[in-house]
């Protein structure tokens, strides 16, 4: 019986997180249009894209390694949704923790350095680097919020982590008791769901959307898919660190989409940094403001 | 990406690889292709690709009527084509000795600003796009909109206007035109200060530009650099100030310029010739009306009409930069030879691939958009 | 070249049939499903061939923002379902075209915009630009215009998501079907030792879509001319000698 | 709002104000296709009661994107100027620049303000369109670009012809207009559209838009070239034809006509007489065929079968019962309007290339018919319409009732007569005008006054004569009266002729259409006059045939019948000219080159079977 | 200052035999010159007139002479004129002296002109092809090169045969000229 519901757990934690990074993906793609004064896709439109790109087919292919690569992207984040503790859902919370977790989001960008690696081409093989130094870039900040929050909350368990914050009421919330984590946190957000000003690596107008430039149909698809749980993924951990995490779906869904909100305004309004500068940016005010952060919360 | 790109697998592994930059690619204006050879992100050399878009304009312009060609100049480029049916027209009217009522310079001047806004609210949202910020170029593509909204009910054509004719413009405007013309610029005002706050002011932007593809004074006017793109480097000169046509002289505007000589003076001079145009474009509404008379002088009829046997250089200033025809007629039907000499025919290659070296891969794409090169020029 | 003159271009039968309709009725519905979310999600490829490009940044851009049709550009052809031929195609842009469309997933659409994919345009006479495009891709539909404004362009669009959403919309097929009459006149202008690095009769296998139109003179002259793509010998090393094997 | 200075760092909280956009609405356009502006160029549609298929659109179109499409059932008259062929425009080619919608001599096409069309690969025929006014999806679209006064690239005005004024001419014979100059005719040369309607409705199918590109091309040699293939008589033709070109011009829909017979005059004018004639001769046969062929009056259509025959190397005599040849156009044109140097210079050339012409030799008297019959291989006459017609009103058969034709045969010949202080001349035509005119210039010189009256049966609005031939009438003094028909020739009890009394018409024609003219009985004047002149038609002096050959030939009308070719009921015998088709030059000159090719096929076929 | 320089060009080209020199107004110059002395026409005009810009080089095809024309236009931002040197070279063999030590912008002309005309700049950095690299034909701006001619014997017609014109061909009807015949 419980072996039955954490399977049914595990299955339906991925679906409910690929409907609702739907739903975000959406929502970023209307605000981007609103702030450019257009009217934006419909509804479905996301749907109706990965539908599509399943469909579509093609006898290219760019061997083994291309497809292993993206199917290790898509399913290290399937893997990382099971580990994320949702209202009525925690999966493998428990087990794994933020520390598993922050080890399970590196899995994507590694899976499609491997795949691309192998599809020749070079603004790809550039995309794949310039992701990496960008993970680079963004982890030591993560790695930082993480330690962090684990320290004030006693726990890496983050079911636990949300129990605490909900027991204790808005006051006990991580973005109240590390305010300057949280920051930290809120600043590398774009960074973790590769928005402006730090999708470097995609750059359409220089190296040609980067490490998709090989990428067709299902393998496109993939990467949608994936882009869905990244967004979700985003959300779902800063409002577990910070905002108190969800006991109802009803409180717990403006919060995750009000944190991923935040990113994508500020995405349409920025150019993208170069390289070195997102690294200088990053190790530079977030890190700063996270070992402040830790310094205060260690104190 | 093209499959020539398949190549750099040949290559023996090292940092250094060439790169396709084009012709289909985001980061090119139009139809145009660089080889790059890069070292890890920088440029050790680049190597322009054009032709893509050639359709031997003066081979077809000999093969047809003077009046025919009409139709075919604005095409050399697209994005900003009435200076090129000016040009051509400037150039017949010389050879003819046609003298062109006061009402037709003043529309074509008009026109021609109207080109320059439409044409440098595009090069903006190209220069933001390669930065990687798509908002001002959805901005600026929709404001160019409205302008050629204006363009429609000028000319009954939204892009190629085909507007000016060898001895003035081909009708008058229509009622009220002036006054809807009015309102855009009111509006076009409105927008700047948005602009402003969103991309001129941006520090991120200003990060990313100052200092890319810099060039001096020196420099730039070895490399045969004209327009803004000379202006950016501290020069003041204008074809329209220092070498005038049309109703260019009564007419009060500032030669703006800026000292960098890079990306961010390029676009910096491109937005306040925005604010000049819109200034040039009130004085003509203001002035126009009390110009009164025929917008065209009597012509021979198309089909048998013999330009004078003769050569002329006309210069116009276009939204790119020095903009020129050299027209040779042997008295015949059809032009004998003529030489178009777009701005961009050297920006786009030789400054470009000057400016490239050294540079990063990711400001390619920028140097291209700030300089404004306009692909269809060079090839032709 | 000489040799290339001798043979001539085969004409062009149209066996290309609109989707088939299965005996499992739940299997139609998924297709009609599937049809649909083609129709609605159309990637364009970011490409600009010739002067009607100029069009295409209103068309996509807030005046009137094709993204409400699910249409958004797409930067390589990889990901692309339609491809934009703007206007008139010089002969060396015409190259390019053919490469991205042979690198294009099926199932995959040509929109001929302006006069100049038509009969030439406005350069008719001139010696750099092809002047019929069917002759060199199957094209699904046509705009007509110099330039055809923004509205226009959308108005074919949303014909063209008819024709998808119908089924009736298969003119990629015809590439692989006749595709040696196409590249009969692709080497009639390129010369006889054209070719690409896509391989299309593979691909044909691959759709089931090889009829006795696709193999022909031309394609034989291809093979002949072709060198293996060392880049390709990852994945398709094995599988294209088979096949070269199979057709000697 | 000042200009950014380079320095200005930035700022990264600005680019927050765009957030206000989320309250702001979008500024995206609805799916459907918005209405164009109102001069838009869209796509075509042309209304075909106007078209007149002149093609001047094809030749415009730099894209060559129009064909021409012959449509049966269109009207198709090349006298109007109306041919039944429409283009055709190929979208695969067309640009909308609108030159076609700019040139279109009668402003048929335009472009509307419907721009939206899309087909699939295998209707790619629909890009090929015949526009009609019902535009091209058959949807109702306003007009978009269309003809104004601004765009119109047809220059509507033709070049002033100078001409003496009317002080100055009204008591001389000379030539009135003085031709044009150089520039000005390379000016009204060029406003040609080259549609060819000209061509088409001249008789004698001159190549009138080739000599009009010559003559703009500033060749006027080249002029003459093409001018000699069709007509040996362009002296006479570049001044007093009756120019059907200008009538069917295409630029005159809508504004004046290019002057065609002025250019003609010019290019004859500039080229030499001598040069003239070795351009004439260009062409000429090298060799004797032995045939001989008689002619039979020296009329433009008699030369004009001479000249061709003679080129073809056959023996040609001209016999002209007057002194000398030229036939009406010498005896029946005042020399204000056609000098007679110049129609000598026409007879040069037609003499150069070989022709005999025997003047003071009447056939049917000096010479019989007969005579001719056995000395020569073919005959032709084209003896023309030499004798005036006759009212038959009461008092006609005064002595001062005289006929136009013997009257300007007098002038000119230099026969002296008494030139009346007042005169009538009855009939609304050209000849009527031509006597008006002389008398009245022969009134001034003696008289100092000018007394000439022309009643004329028609009102101005259907006038017989060329409304410039009035004006100048009207200038040089002469009055005219119109809708007057002609009653009674009064005579007093003297025997002296007192004047012509007329009556108002009230119809020319019955109701069938014939020629019944109804006259108002209470509108009754008298025009006085010491002379009233006939002038209401002329006929042919049959008495040349003999009674034998009378019999023979087959008459309709009191005309000769001859088929198209010439051809009468006896096999030797041609005839042409204005005793076959009625008075007219050009249409002489046509009739001598059908009736030369006739000859030319029956002497060939003639030989053919001797061998 | 910008008028002395003028004046003082002025004065010292009418000077010279080997050219000639013509005014056309304050802004534009016309100089013809023979092709052995344009490089020193030219350096004197950049290194002592201040005509440092090189507007364009523009070739010109003169085939009854036998000759192309080339034109050097040079611009002096100080006086604001231009200067237009005119030089005939033999159209056969087409070889002339490339002026890109002086004028950098020439590389591009140079170029363009040897692609388009086939003339060949002895000196010059890049002859390499550029816009033509997939042209096989002679050089196609030379005026014996006949575009129309090339595209009729290369290219198909899109050959349209309607409904509307089958009816009128039906009918008696049908094509009676088709562009390519007035042209």
């Amino acid at each position: 019986m419980h072996f039955l519901e954490l399977l049914v757990e595990l299955l339906l934690m991925p679906i409910l997180a690929f409907v609702i990074g739907l739903a975000m993906v959406l929502m970023m793609r209307r605000i981007g249009a609103r702030i450019q004064r257009r009217v934006g896709p419909p509804v479905l439109q996301p749907i109706y894209d990965i539908i599509k790109l399943y469909s579509k087919d093609t006898q290219i292919s760019h061997g083994l390694m291309h497809e292993i690569g993206i199917i290790m992207a898509v399913g290290g984040y399937i893997a990382a949704e099971t580990l994320l503790p949702v209202p009525g859902l925690d999966g493998l919370a428990d087990k794994g923790g933020a520390v598993t977790l922050a080890y399970m989001l590196m899995i994507p960008a590694l899976g499609m350095a491997l795949g691309v690696g192998q599809c020749a081409n070079p603004n790809g093989s550039i995309g794949i680097s310039r992701a990496l130094t960008a993970m680079l870039a963004y982890d030591i900040p993560f790695i930082l919020v993480i330690f962090g929050a684990s320290y004030v909350y006693g726990t890496t368990n983050l079911a636990e982590m949300i129990s605490i914050q909900q027991q204790q009421g808005v006051s006990s919330w991580g973005i109240v008791q590390m305010p300057l984590l949280a920051l930290t946190a809120l600043l590398i957000l774009p960074a973790i769901m590769g928005k402006h000003p730090f999708e470097i690596y995609v750059a359409p107008a220089e190296i040609a959307t980067g490490p998709m430039v090989e990428m067709s149909g299902k393998f496109m698809g993939g990467l949608f898919v994936m882009q869905c749980f990244q967004l979700y993924t985003a959300g779902v951990i800063f409002t577990t660190l910070f905002l108190g995490g969800g006991v109802y779906w009803i409180t717990f869904l403006p919060k995750i989409f009000l944190v991923v909100a935040i990113p994508m305004s500020v995405a349409y309004l920025f150019p993208r940094y170069r390289t070195e500068d997102v690294l200088r940016l990053m190790w530079k005010w977030p890190m700063l403001l996270g070992l402040i952060g830790l310094a205060v919360v260690m104190k | 990406m093209r499959p020539e790109n398949y190549e750099a697998i040949k290559q023996p592994p090292s940092n250094e690889f060439e790169l396709n930059f084009g012709p289909n690619h985001p980061g090119i204006e139009g139809n145009y292709a660089f080889r790059v050879k890069l070292n890890g992100d920088e440029v050790l050399s680049a190597r322009a690709d054009a032709g893509y878009l050639h359709r031997g304009f003066e081979k077809l312009m000999e093969g047809r009527l003077w009046i025919q060609n009409i139709a075919l100049v604005p095409r050399i480029c697209v994005p900003d084509p009435v200076p090129m049916e000016v040009c051509y027209s400037l150039a017949i009217e010389e050879l003819c000795g046609l003298e062109i009522p006061e009402r037709a310079q003043w529309l074509r001047v008009m026109q021609l600003e109207m080109s320059r806004l439409a044409a440098h609210l595009f090069a903006f949202g190209g220069h933001a796009a390669t930065t990687g910020m798509y908002t001002p170029m959805f901005w600026g593509v929709a404001d160019r909109d409205l302008i050629l909204d204006r363009f429609e009910e000028l000319t009954g054509g939204r892009v190629y206007s085909i507007y000016n004719i060898p001895g003035g413009v081909r009708r008058d405007m229509p009622d009220g035109f002036l006054d809807r013309l009015g309102a855009l610029l009111d509006y076009l005002d409105s927008r700047l200060p948005d602009y402003d706050s969103l991309f001129f002011r941006n520090q991120v932007f200003i990060r990313r530009a100052r200092d890319v593809g810099a060039m001096t004074q020196e420099q730039a006017l070895k490399w045969g650099v004209t327009g803004p793109n000379l202006r950016a480097t501290g020069l003041a000169f204008d074809v329209r100030r220092d070498d005038p046509y049309l109703a260019y002289e009564k007419i009060d505007f500032d030669v703006v310029t800026q000292p960098g000589g890079d990306a961010l003076s390029r676009n910096l001079v491109r937005r306040a010739e925005l604010k000049q145009s819109i200034r040039i474009l009130r004085q003509v509404i203001k002035h126009l009306p009390s110009v009164k008379g025929a917008v065209r002088c009597p012509i021979p009829n198309p089909l048998a009409w013999n330009v004078p046997a003769g050569e002329t250089y006309t210069r116009v200033e276009s939204s790119k930069g020095e903009l020129a025809y050299y027209v040779v007629s042997n008295g015949g039907d059809k032009p004998y030879r003529v030489h178009v000499r777009g701005p961009s025919s050297m920006h786009a290659v030789q400054v470009l691939e000057k400016l490239a070296v050294g540079s990063r891969l990711e400001d390619i794409a920028q140097i291209m958009f700030s300089l404004d090169a306009c692909p269809p020029e060079v090839d032709r | 070249m000489n040799e290339l003159d001798k043979i001539p271009v085969r004409q062009e039968i149209s066996v290309a049939q609109g989707s088939v309709k299965r005996s499992n009725p739940l299997a139609n519905v998924f297709d009609e499903l599937v049809r649909f979310c083609q129709s609605r999600s159309m990637f364009m490829l970011h490409y600009c061939t010739g002067c009607g490009a100029i069009e295409l940044p209103p068309a996509m851009t807030s005046r009137f923002d094709m993204e409400r049709l699910g249409i958004q550009p797409m930067v390589t052809p990889r990901q692309a379902d339609i491809l934009l031929i703007t206007g008139y195609v010089s002969v060396k842009t015409l190259k390019r075209i053919i490469l991205t469309y042979e690198q294009m997933p099926a199932p995959k659409y040509v929109i001929g915009i302006c006069s100049c994919t038509v009969n030439g345009g406005m350069y008719w006479q001139s010696y750099a630009t092809a002047k019929v495009l069917k002759e060199y891709l199957p094209v699904d539909i046509y705009i007509a215009g110099c330039m055809p404004r923004p509205e226009a362009v959308i108005s074919g669009l949303r014909d063209l998501m008819g024709d998808i959403k119908s089924g009736s919309a298969s003119n990629w097929k015809r590439y692989f079907q006749n595709y040696d009459h196409y590249l009969g006149n692709q080497q009639k202008l390129f010369d006889e030792d054209w070719q690409t690095p896509t391989d299309i009769i593979a691909e044909a296998e691959h759709y089931g879509l090889i009829t006795d139109q696709t193999l022909g003179e031309h394609t034989a002259l291809l093979q002949k001319h072709q060198q293996p793509l060392e880049a390709l010998e990852f994945s398709l090393g094995e599988k294209r000698e088979k096949i070269r094997g199979e057709n000697q | 709002m000042s200009d950014i200075s380079y320095k200005d760092k930035g700022s990264i909280l600005g680019p927050f104000k765009s957030l206000s956009f989320f309250s702001r609405k979008p500024v995206t356009e609805p799916f459907e296709p918005r209405i164009a502006a109102d001069n838009y160029r869209g796509f075509h549609v042309n209304d075909w009661d106007v078209c007149i298929g002149c093609s001047t659109c094809q030749k415009v179109c730099d894209n060559a994107a129009i064909t021409m499409i012959k449509i049966p059932g269109l009207p198709d008259d090349p006298v109007m100027g109306i041919r039944n062929e429409r283009p055709a425009i190929d979208y695969g080619r067309c640009c909308w620049c609108g030159l076609c919608v700019d040139i279109c001599p009668t402003s048929s096409i335009s472009l509307t303000q419907e721009y939206v069309h899309t087909c699939r690969e295998n209707e790619l025929d629909s890009y090929f369109i015949l526009p009609d006014p019902n535009g091209m999806h058959n949807k109702l679209f306003p007009k978009g670009w269309s003809k104004t006064g601004d765009a119109d690239l047809v220059d509507l005005e033709r070049q002033p012809m100078a001409e003496m004024e009317p002080q100055s001419r009204s008591d001389n014979f000379d030539e009135i207009v003085d031709g044009f100059t150089k520039q000005q005719a390379i000016i009204e040369a060029s406003r040609c559209v080259q549609c060819g309607m000209c061509h088409d409705s001249c008789p004698t199918n001159m190549h009138a838009p080739e000599y009009i590109r010559a003559i703009w091309e500033g060749d006027a040699e080249e002029a003459v070239r093409q001018m000699y293939r069709t007509n040996p008589f362009s002296h006479v033709c570049g001044r007093v034809c009756t120019h059907r070109c200008e009538t069917a011009c295409s630029i005159g829909r809508r504004g004046d006509p290019v002057a065609i017979r002025w250019l003609k005059r010019y290019a004859m004018d500039a080229v030499s007489d001598e040069r003239v004639r070795e351009i004439a001769a260009e062409g000429k046969a090298d060799f004797v065929s032995g045939k001989k062929i008689a002619i039979i009056g020296s009329g433009p259509a008699g030369l004009t079968t001479a000249f061709d025959l003679a080129k073809n190397g056959h023996a040609v005599t001209v016999y002209e019962a007057l002194h000398k040849p030229g036939g009406m156009t010498r005896y029946g044109i005042p020399e204000y309007r056609l000098p007679y140097d110049r129609l000598d210079a026409d007879i040069d050339v037609i003499k150069s290339v070989g022709v005999r012409i025997e003047c003071n030799v009447r056939i049917g008297s000096d010479i019989t018919m007969e005579q001719l019959r056995q000395d020569f291989d073919a005959v032709v006459v084209a003896i023309g319409l030499q004798q005036g017609r006759s009212t038959r009103i009461p008092g006609s058969d005064h002595e001062q009732v005289r006929a136009s034709v013997d009257l300007l045969r007098m002038i000119t010949a230099g026969e002296s007569f008494d030139v009346p202080e007042s005169v009538v001349v009855i009939g609304g035509g050209n000849v009527a005008m031509d006597i008006a005119r002389s008398l009245a210039r022969m009134q001034k010189s003696q008289y100092g006054k000018v007394a000439v009256t022309v009643s004329a049966l028609e009102d101005f609005d259907h006038f017989l004569a060329d409304p410039e031939e009035v004006k100048e009438a009207r200038e040089e003094g002469v009055v005219i009266l119109d809708s007057r028909g002609p009653k009674e020739c009064v005579i007093d009890k003297n025997g002296k002729l007192e004047g012509l009394t007329t009556l108002g018409v009230i119809s020319i024609f019955d109701d069938d259409g014939r020629f019944a003219p109804s006259y108002d009985e209470v509108d009754e004047q008298l025009h006085h006059g010491g002379m009233v002149i006939e002038s209401i038609g002329q006929m042919s002096d049959i008495s040349l045939f003999g009674e034998e050959l009378t019999e023979e030939l087959e008459w309709n009308r009191g005309r000769l019948q001859a088929d198209e070719d010439g051809v009468t009921s006896v096999s030797w015998l041609w005839s042409a000219g204005d005793m076959v088709h009625g008075p007219d030059v050009v249409h002489a000159v046509a009739d001598g080159h059908r009736v030369a090719a006739s000859i030319e096929t029956y002497l060939n076929e003639g030989s053919s079977n001797n061998e | 200052m910008s008028k002395e320089l003028n004046l003082w060009l002025d004065d010292l080209l009418k000077d010279i035999k080997i050219i000639q020199f013509k005014r056309k107004n304050s802004r534009r110059v016309r100089i013809d010159i023979a092709p052995e002395a344009l490089p020193a026409l030219l350096e004197l005009l950049q290194g002592r007139a201040s005509y440092v810009h090189l507007s364009a080089i523009s070739c010109v095809d003169w085939i009854e002479e036998n000759e192309f024309e080339l034109v050097y236009h040079v611009w002096s931002y100080e006086t604001n004129s231009l200067v237009s040197a005119h030089t005939r070279i033999s159209r056969e063999p087409g070889v002339y002296l490339s002026v890109y030590d002086l004028y950098t912008p020439a590389a591009f002309f140079e170029r363009d002109i040897h692609e388009m005309f086939g003339v060949y700049f002895e000196g010059s950095p890049d002859m390499e092809k550029f816009i033509l690299t997939e042209w096989n034909g002679p050089p196609p701006m030379r005026k014996d090169f006949d575009s129309e001619a090339f595209v009729n014997q290369t290219f198909n017609w899109e050959e349209y045969h309607p409904q509307w014109l089958k009816d009128i061909e039906a009918e008696g009807g049908g094509i009676t000229t088709r562009p390519e015949d007035v042209r």
